[in-house]
């Protein structure tokens, strides 16, 4: 296909159109909206990304896939740079927010019981901030006595992690996870130190 | 493998002392540290940090050891704050419990069940649901702990506002000597009504009172016109206390008509500082018609007698 | 000094920094602001930016001189497939507006009255909505009877249209702008006309 010129030149219009797309936008733009606005398929679209991004290879910005779509963004490496020029940024996120966040991602839709129940902590003002920060957001109730609210993450939530899709977050497989736990019981104390450090902050 | 480094309160563990041995919560570990409570997120994280610190085996639970420690850091702490401390508390009990079950008589265990090796869990044990929550809970901590990461990696990159947004709100002047925007008007409509401790209700009584619209604004043009080129300060105007809402109300609309008309012009000199009305003369005011002011005056008040 | 290769090294890592440094500023920098942020000098700035320029020449973007600094920009030609996907946002100056910052453009400071007189019809809701665009911002008052609020344009307006002086608005002698603006608010092109050449993109 690309040995016919015409094409390749297409290609890259193509990229050139989504770079400035992607460079207006400041947020994720899905395949489909990228397609939608070029008047093309989303399969031109990937190849036009990947043409992108190879371009953007020696450069000081990348494409990045987040947040269910693609974002043009810095490189790490010229973090600080970029940092002396801006505000500094929100706060990261405390630990007992980063736990909780983290059950509502594998178990959402999950309601603020299950949560605590989890944690053995009372977690409202936590879910509180969560929602606050747009990590997480109410996802209607739940249909028994009570009818507590259920919370589920946000594509925020996604992009706060540079994640893609729900799916990025690392399989939990059950044993797997138990074995993960033996190792960590056993042989991983300096894992705990970060925790322990982190709690302590 | 040696722990590379290890936690203040798991240095001091006497991690020798066999499971089981009997230790009196009363004489607690004396060259225990004290534990800080609010280093934990609750009694789990304490207990998973016990278990780990203690390199337990989890799927062998020395409770009674765990339990010793456990209720020697709760007394540790000496007084101990009910608010922060009631969790903590809740599962010592629940600790104590699964101890004084243990103690019972153990029943025959299903010697036909291979898996039953001590690797993985006999639901019969009353450990059982502890262990379970331990390894739930420590399994989210894992995943956080690898969030964290993520978020740090993340936060090594930047992206750019959408373009719009920037448009609308990246270059918001302060506020200057000259007219004011209808916002500043709401804004300080909202503080008036603030400090005069009114609520919503109080303000539907409008259509019941006897001052009209078009009476607010000839008494605003008057009193701007009477002060002449130093303008007239919009407190001079605030009705005084005890008074109807409704007049502070009007002030408000008419002072927006005025200024829809170009009758008057307002303005403030210093963020939050004195607001000052000035007439303007017919010469210098737009080409907006007599007529529109008042077709526009009737306009709101038919509209008020339609309520 | 390009022979050491440490010296071209260090030359492309600071387009890199700059490049991340115009994409998340999303205004003007200038070479003084760039060498500050990136501890270099204005010299070392522009070969930068040269270097940048010429890396992007394949790109749908491209870095600008605007309003005395430099700016990552989309390139006129993916224009159309932009303004598709801000269509939603898409908020062009209406011909009254143009007309009315034409006018405070050449003849700033400058009244409503003034304006008017121009332009024959009553202009204060364009003025309210260039200001709110930041097109034009007060500039004190005349101290002439009513004391007539003075309006002038902002960089938002050098930046909107391209500029990076007031004084690279095409030059008019005073007769000649008379007779345009006259003819300005008769003819409808003849104002765009004027601006868009003013606007040289």
């Amino acid at each position: 296909m690309t040995d016919n010129p015409s094409v390749a030149a297409n290609a890259a219009t193509l990229a050139g159109i989504i770079e400035c797309l992607l460079f207006v936008a400041g947020e994720p733009l899905t395949a489909k909206e990228l397609a939608k606005t070029t008047e093309t398929d989303e399969v031109a679209v990937h190849v036009a990304v990947r043409l992108l991004r190879d371009r953007y290879a020696e450069s000081g910005l990348q494409v990045v896939e987040i947040a269910r779509g693609y974002q043009m963004a810095t490189r790490p490496e010229f973090a600080s740079a970029v940092a002396k020029l801006l505000a500094p940024h929100a706060n990261r996120l405390s630990r007992p927010a980063l736990e909780t966040v983290t059950i509502i991602a594998y178990r959402q839709p999950c309601t603020q019981a299950e949560v605590e129940a989890i944690r053995g902590v009372a977690s409202d003002g936590v879910l509180k901030t969560l929602t606050e920060r747009e990590m997480i957001v109410e996802a209607g109730r739940r249909q028994t006595p009570g009818r507590p609210i259920l919370y589920s993450t946000t594509d925020h939530f996604l992009h706060y992690f540079g994640l893609s899709e729900l799916s990025d977050l690392p399989l939990l497989d059950e044993d797997e996870m138990e074995a993960r736990e033996i190792a960590a019981a056993n042989d991983d104390a300096a894992a705990h130190t970060a925790l322990v450090a982190a709690g302590v902050e | 493998m040696p722990p590379a480094a290890v936690p203040d309160a798991a240095t001091a563990l006497p991690s020798s002392v066999p499971p089981g041995k009997k230790r009196s919560s009363s004489e607690p570990f004396a060259a225990l540290p004290p534990l800080r409570l609010h280093a934990f997120e609750g009694p789990l994280d304490l207990l998973l940090h016990l278990v780990r610190a203690g390199r337990m085996d989890i799927f062998d639970l020395p409770i009674a050891t765990l339990c010793d420690q456990y209720i020697a850091h709760l007394d540790a702490l000496g007084s101990v704050d009910l608010s922060v401390a009631g969790e903590f508390l809740v599962m010592a009990a629940t600790l104590l419990e699964i101890k004084s079950r243990l103690l019972l008589p153990v029943p025959p265990r299903d010697d036909a069940d291979p898996d039953q090796d001590g690797s993985s869990l006999d639901l019969t044990d009353p450990r059982a649901e502890l262990v379970q929550r331990l390894l739930e809970y420590g399994k989210y901590q894992a995943i956080a702990e690898g969030l964290k990461l993520r978020e740090a990696d993340r936060k090594n990159v930047f992206f750019r506002d959408p373009m719009d947004a920037r448009l609308a709100s990246g270059f918001a002047l302060p506020p200057k000597f000259g007219e004011l925007s209808a916002d500043d008007l709401l804004r300080t409509l909202e503080r008036m009504l603030a400090s005069v401790g009114a609520g919503e209700k109080a303000i539907t009584s409008v259509r019941r009172q006897k001052i009209t619209l078009r009476m607010k604004m000839r008494e605003v043009a008057f009193h701007a016109r009477q002060a002449g080129q130093d303008g007239v300060s919009l407190s001079v105007l605030v009705p005084n206390a005890p008074f109807a809402l409704i007049e502070v109300v009007l002030l408000f609309l008419a002072l927006l008509e005025l200024l829809k008309s170009g009758s008057v012009l307002v303005a403030q000199k210093a963020f939050c500082g004195d607001i000052r009305i000035f007439f303007v003369p017919e010469f210098e005011r737009a080409m907006v018609a007599e007529g529109e002011i008042e077709s526009g005056t009737e306009g709101i008040e038919e509209a008020e007698a339609e309520d």
